[in-house]
């Protein structure tokens, strides 16, 4: 198992290299609106992980990508007809066809001649990939098709109104696995996508955080430079349905990250590697405590226990993935 | 090589059609009575007969994705299915005519569950009329064989651009030899030039399809599908024109009329049983009698003014199907009795017929001309009439 | 929006720009940049894209057509460079 | 217009010989119709399939009532299905049996003609598959279709070995139950 440390947001991280051709990030100077990969003026919510780590993901990607789009937030806030925030092309069918849909974008590729130098990318939010969509999916990574999926998992059915999903971390308060009289919010832990993804014997799966732009843009390009299907799973704080404030959503991510609620790993032909090891592990109530979804765990009776077995989960991730070696 | 002119399975006859067609991406998930075609097609890709990327999927439901994503991306596209795979696809199948994009489906016609059955209706391609795609029906393996670079042609034509689905009787048609005049690969080819998408998935011009519409633009989108549909009335009409040029044969478009033009009760029909009604015909005839058929070949877009001018001058019409609209009658009858909305017109009868492979011989169709002619000048019960029902094992209402 | 529709209902590229989110702000980043170091994670975490690297002088700047107003920008630089400030009326 | 209706067990080829006869009596300038008795059945259960050979083309979609002849792959069938059902009173039985046709003890009016199917095509063949056995002892019976289109079609469909012994066992029958 090889490591690395937190690249982050910290002061030190990273400078601006001189872009090489033409420029394709805003860091490498300005671009028109109207030319980008990922254009703004869409609608989504102030301090909204999902598009921006969407923003990253075809940014890193690059002009020559053809992306398929699960429905969602993603699809919803950046498509309002006769408008679109995609400089690349892409294509919306259903809530659970990105996969499929991408698989028949890869055929027809193939078919003209014209694969090489495509990236293909299918993407959704974690109800689309998780729950509805998981047969696609897995049919995607079995038929073995040249292409990235990314779920933006943001925990919840964002773009109904934060219904929980397969993908809703136990013990969160949503409106369909509310917090009551008798019970916590959602029983369930979250469904191990990456695990079951690298299970198909795909080359290569891995988590990213939005809180960690670069790593999520280094696993992009990274995906992108293997041949076959690829699947990358990135954490992406929604400040609306977590009931947290639009400038916290960062902050939040990170948290997830350093306490071991969200690891993030690689694994390549099945074996775990670059696992971001957090310098120091802060206990799980430290992330809790930043959003309402969890706020029940800190008012009712019982509240405690709860959190003690959430810290259990983080605590297992951590001996998995041996966050807190050295 | 086979011989041009040939015995062949029905499913054989599509699947070759499909092949002279050079479709260049083929999904398809296996159902029952579909089978064989998509078993014939696979073959063909495997001996290299076919140049085409076959995807095998997990359900209809992706398979039906999967060419969706592939027209979009530019290419001719194919995919076959029946029955429960349909209603499978039946979200994406939506989403494709509302995306204008030109795929062809075949539809090996079978009855619907519950109760679970395998053989042949057409509940399934009927109860997908709403959709926004073309509809045609087969009555032998020479049409469905035929039908296919008509299918496209028209489907790919610029102004349609609109997916297709050509019907075919499973297990009567699918499963079913008989003789089959081939079509030439080069006459296919002059006929069916390569598919030049006006819109496309391309980096070259990144356009985005699948945007979310509003109520302020949905409205006119859905206004100009079924503008689309229906305007591909006369463009499925020079397809079929043309095609008869080409090959030398003799297809109307949109409906076959068989001893109808002095006929003072027809049956109208749809689909491989318009056979055995043409045999019941030509028996009725020897005796006399002055019947004839009408075999809708095109559902939708309804061609509505042909079907008055076709069954004006009978005194009754039944409407012989194997569908109904639970809580209505038959789905087809209504659509007749609508062509003759605030028009003068024939008795429409409602004959719900033949539902999950139920045999429906010569003997009966002769009852419906006979029972039909009784309703002459009469005012057409509210309920459909069925066909052969076995009312002793029906119990007593509860 | 366009004049008219299209047949397939297909949108051109990058065309959001026509939307100005702006309007959503409530408060607006104002960036110091005698306190910018230049490491430009603002624009890496900015969900709307809205800002961007000074060209030749380097340093950074906030497009207030799409700024939305998140204040991620004021809570992740490290120097400290942003402040939010209450939108004018 | 006749029609013929197969009787077998599934997996014994029914299907397939109910095809050669209809792609043979194509070749012999007729139009034919060939198309099994849809059904979920597995390998041993009793089936059947028919074939419908005409002058002009057939239209008629339903499933034969009244068969003129059937061909009998197995006479084990004989006490488990009705195989007579329908059959024409001067219709043609042909059977695979053994047996004379006076010592099956059949009350129907129709010609009864038996081959030991089985026999002659362990002896060509080295396996108990008699469904183009059985189609030569048709063609023998009935000239209904030439054995020479028979042989082309078996031609067509198999290939070496397969197709000289299908051809000789074919050609077997159709002597055995004197064809000319």
């Amino acid at each position: 198992m090889t490591q690395t440390t937190p690249e982050a947001a910290t002061p030190n991280a990273a400078t601006a290299k001189a872009p090489a051709g033409k420029p394709k990030t805003l860091k490498e100077g300005y671009i028109p609106p109207k030319e980008r990969l990922f254009a703004p003026g869409h609608r989504g919510c102030a301090g909204c992980a999902e598009l921006l780590a969407a923003r990253l993901v075809i940014e890193a990607a690059g002009p020559n990508t053809i992306i398929a789009n699960n429905t969602g937030c993603l699809e919803v806030t950046t498509t309002p007809y006769p408008e679109s925030s995609w400089g690349v092309p892409w294509i919306h069918s259903l809530f659970e066809n990105a996969a499929a849909v991408a698989s028949g974008i890869e055929a027809a590729l193939i078919a003209q001649g014209k694969k090489e130098g495509i990236n293909i990318i299918a993407q959704g939010g974690d109800g689309s990939t998780v729950d509805i969509g998981l047969g696609l999916i897995s049919g995607m990574m079995e038929r073995g098709h040249d292409i990235l999926y990314v779920c933006y998992d943001n925990e919840a059915y964002m773009n109904t109104g934060v219904q929980r999903s397969g993908a809703t971390p136990f013990c969160a308060s949503t409106t369909t696995s509310p917090s009551g009289e008798l019970s916590f919010g959602n029983m369930r832990p979250k469904k191990p996508m990456p695990e079951i993804m690298a299970a198909h014997g795909i080359p290569y799966s891995a988590t990213a955080s939005a809180a960690y732009p670069r790593d999520l843009q280094k696993k992009v390009k990274k995906a992108l430079s293997i041949k076959g299907p690829k699947y990358l799973h990135v954490h992406v704080p929604c400040p609306t349905g977590w009931y947290a404030e639009s400038a916290d959503t960062i902050k939040i991510g990170r948290l997830a990250v350093e306490t071991g609620l969200f690891p993030i790993y690689e694994i390549e032909n099945g074996v775990v590697t670059n696992v971001m090891k957090p310098k120091k592990r802060p206990p799980v109530e430290d992330y809790l405590r930043t959003q309402n979804r969890f706020k029940h765990l800190f008012s009712k009776e019982g509240g405690a226990e709860v959190v003690k077995q959430i810290q259990a989960i983080a605590d297992k991730n951590a001996q998995r993935l041996g966050l807190d070696s050295k | 090589m086979m011989p041009r002119k040939t015995v062949v399975e029905g499913s054989m006859a599509v699947a070759e059609a499909v092949r002279l067609c050079r479709p260049q991406v083929i999904s398809a998930y296996p159902i029952t009575p579909q089978t064989h075609i998509v078993e014939d097609l696979s073959k063909m890709v495997a001996d290299g007969e076919l140049r085409c990327e076959f995807v095998n999927t997990e359900s209809e439901f992706a398979a039906a994705s999967v060419v969706l994503g592939a027209s979009a991306a530019g290419v001719r596209t194919y995919t076959a299915t029946t029955s429960q795979g349909l209603f499978l696809m039946f979200e994406v199948l939506y989403n494709i005519a509302g995306s204008r994009l030109p795929i062809n489906l075949t539809c090996a016609n079978r009855a619907v569950s519950a109760p679970i059955n395998i053989w042949n209706d057409q509940q399934d391609s009927v109860s997908l009329r709403d959709a926004g795609w073309l509809q045609l029906y087969c009555e032998d393996a020479q049409e469905i064989h035929d039908f296919q670079p008509i299918a496209f042609k028209v489907a790919e034509d610029p102004r349609v651009r609109l997916p297709i689905m050509t019907m075919m009787d499973g297990f009567v048609l699918t499963h079913t030899y008989e003789p089959v005049e081939l079509m030439d690969q080069e006459l296919v080819d002059s006929y069916l030039p390569a598919y030049k998408p006006v819109v496309k998935l391309d980096v070259a011009h990144p356009l985005t399809f699948g945007a979310f519409a509003q109520p302020n633009t949905y409205h006119e989108i859905r206004y100009m599908l079924n503008r689309a549909v229906m305007g591909a009335k006369p463009k499925i009409a020079a397809a079929f024109k043309e095609f008869n040029e080409t090959f030398g044969r003799d297809y109307a478009p949109f409906m076959e009329e068989y001893r109808s033009e002095d006929a003072d009760v027809l049956v109208l029909s749809l689909g491989s049983v318009c056979g055995t009604i043409k045999d019941a015909v030509d028996e009725l005839r020897t005796e006399g009698q002055k019947v004839g058929l009408v075999k809708l070949r095109m559902h939708r877009p309804l061609p509505k003014a042909e079907l008055r001018k076709a069954l004006d001058r009978a005194s009754v019409v039944a409407v012989v199907e194997k569908d109904i609209s639970m809580g209505q009658e038959g789905i087809i009858a209504t659509d007749v009795k609508s062509a003759f909305a605030g028009h003068d017109g024939p008795t429409v009868l409602s004959y719900v017929a033949g539902l999950g492979g139920r045999d429906v011989p010569v003997p009966d169709v002769k009852k419906v001309f006979k029972e039909a002619a009784a309703w002459k000048g009469r005012q057409a019960p509210d309920d459909p009439i069925w066909l052969g029902l076995n009312t002793g094992i029906i119990p007593e209402v509860q | 929006m366009a004049d008219k529709l299209n047949e397939s209902a297909v949108t051109e590229p990058s065309s959001s720009p026509a939307t100005k989110t702006g309007a959503w702000r409530s408060q607006r980043p104002v960036v110091d940049l005698d306190k910018c170091i230049k490491c430009y994670i603002c624009i890496d975490l900015c969900p709307e894209g809205a800002i961007s690297a000074l060209p030749e002088k380097g340093g950074v700047q906030v497009d207030y057509d799409y700024c939305k107003g998140c204040g991620i920008c004021a809570s992740e630089c490290p120097q400290k460079a942003y402040t939010m400030a209450p939108e004018e009326k | 217009m006749m029609e013929i209706r197969i009787h077998g067990r599934g997996g014994q080829g029914s299907v397939t010989a109910a095809e050669i006869l209809a792609q043979a009596a194509f070749k012999d300038g007729k139009f034919s119709q060939a198309f099994p008795a849809f059904g979920v059945e597995r390998r041993g259960a009793p089936v059947q399939a028919f074939t419908r050979i005409a002058d002009h083309k057939i239209r008629n979609r339903a499933q034969v009532y009244e068969p003129d002849i059937i061909i009998v792959q197995d006479s084990t069938l004989l006490e488990v299905v009705n195989v007579f059902a329908g059959l024409k009173p001067s219709g043609v039985a042909i059977i695979n049996t053994a047996k004379a046709p006076g010592e099956l003890k059949i009350a129907h009016t129709a010609t009864v003609r038996t081959i030991d199917a089985t026999k002659v095509a362990m002896d060509i063949l080295g396996r108990p598959i008699t469904n183009t056995t059985m189609i030569g002892a048709f063609s023998g019976a009935t000239g209904a279709v030439s054995i020479d289109s028979i042989v082309t079609v078996i031609r067509e469909r198999f290939s070496g070995k397969l197709a000289d012994n299908n051809e000789r066992a074919v050609r077997e029958a159709y002597r055995q139950v004197g064809g000319k």
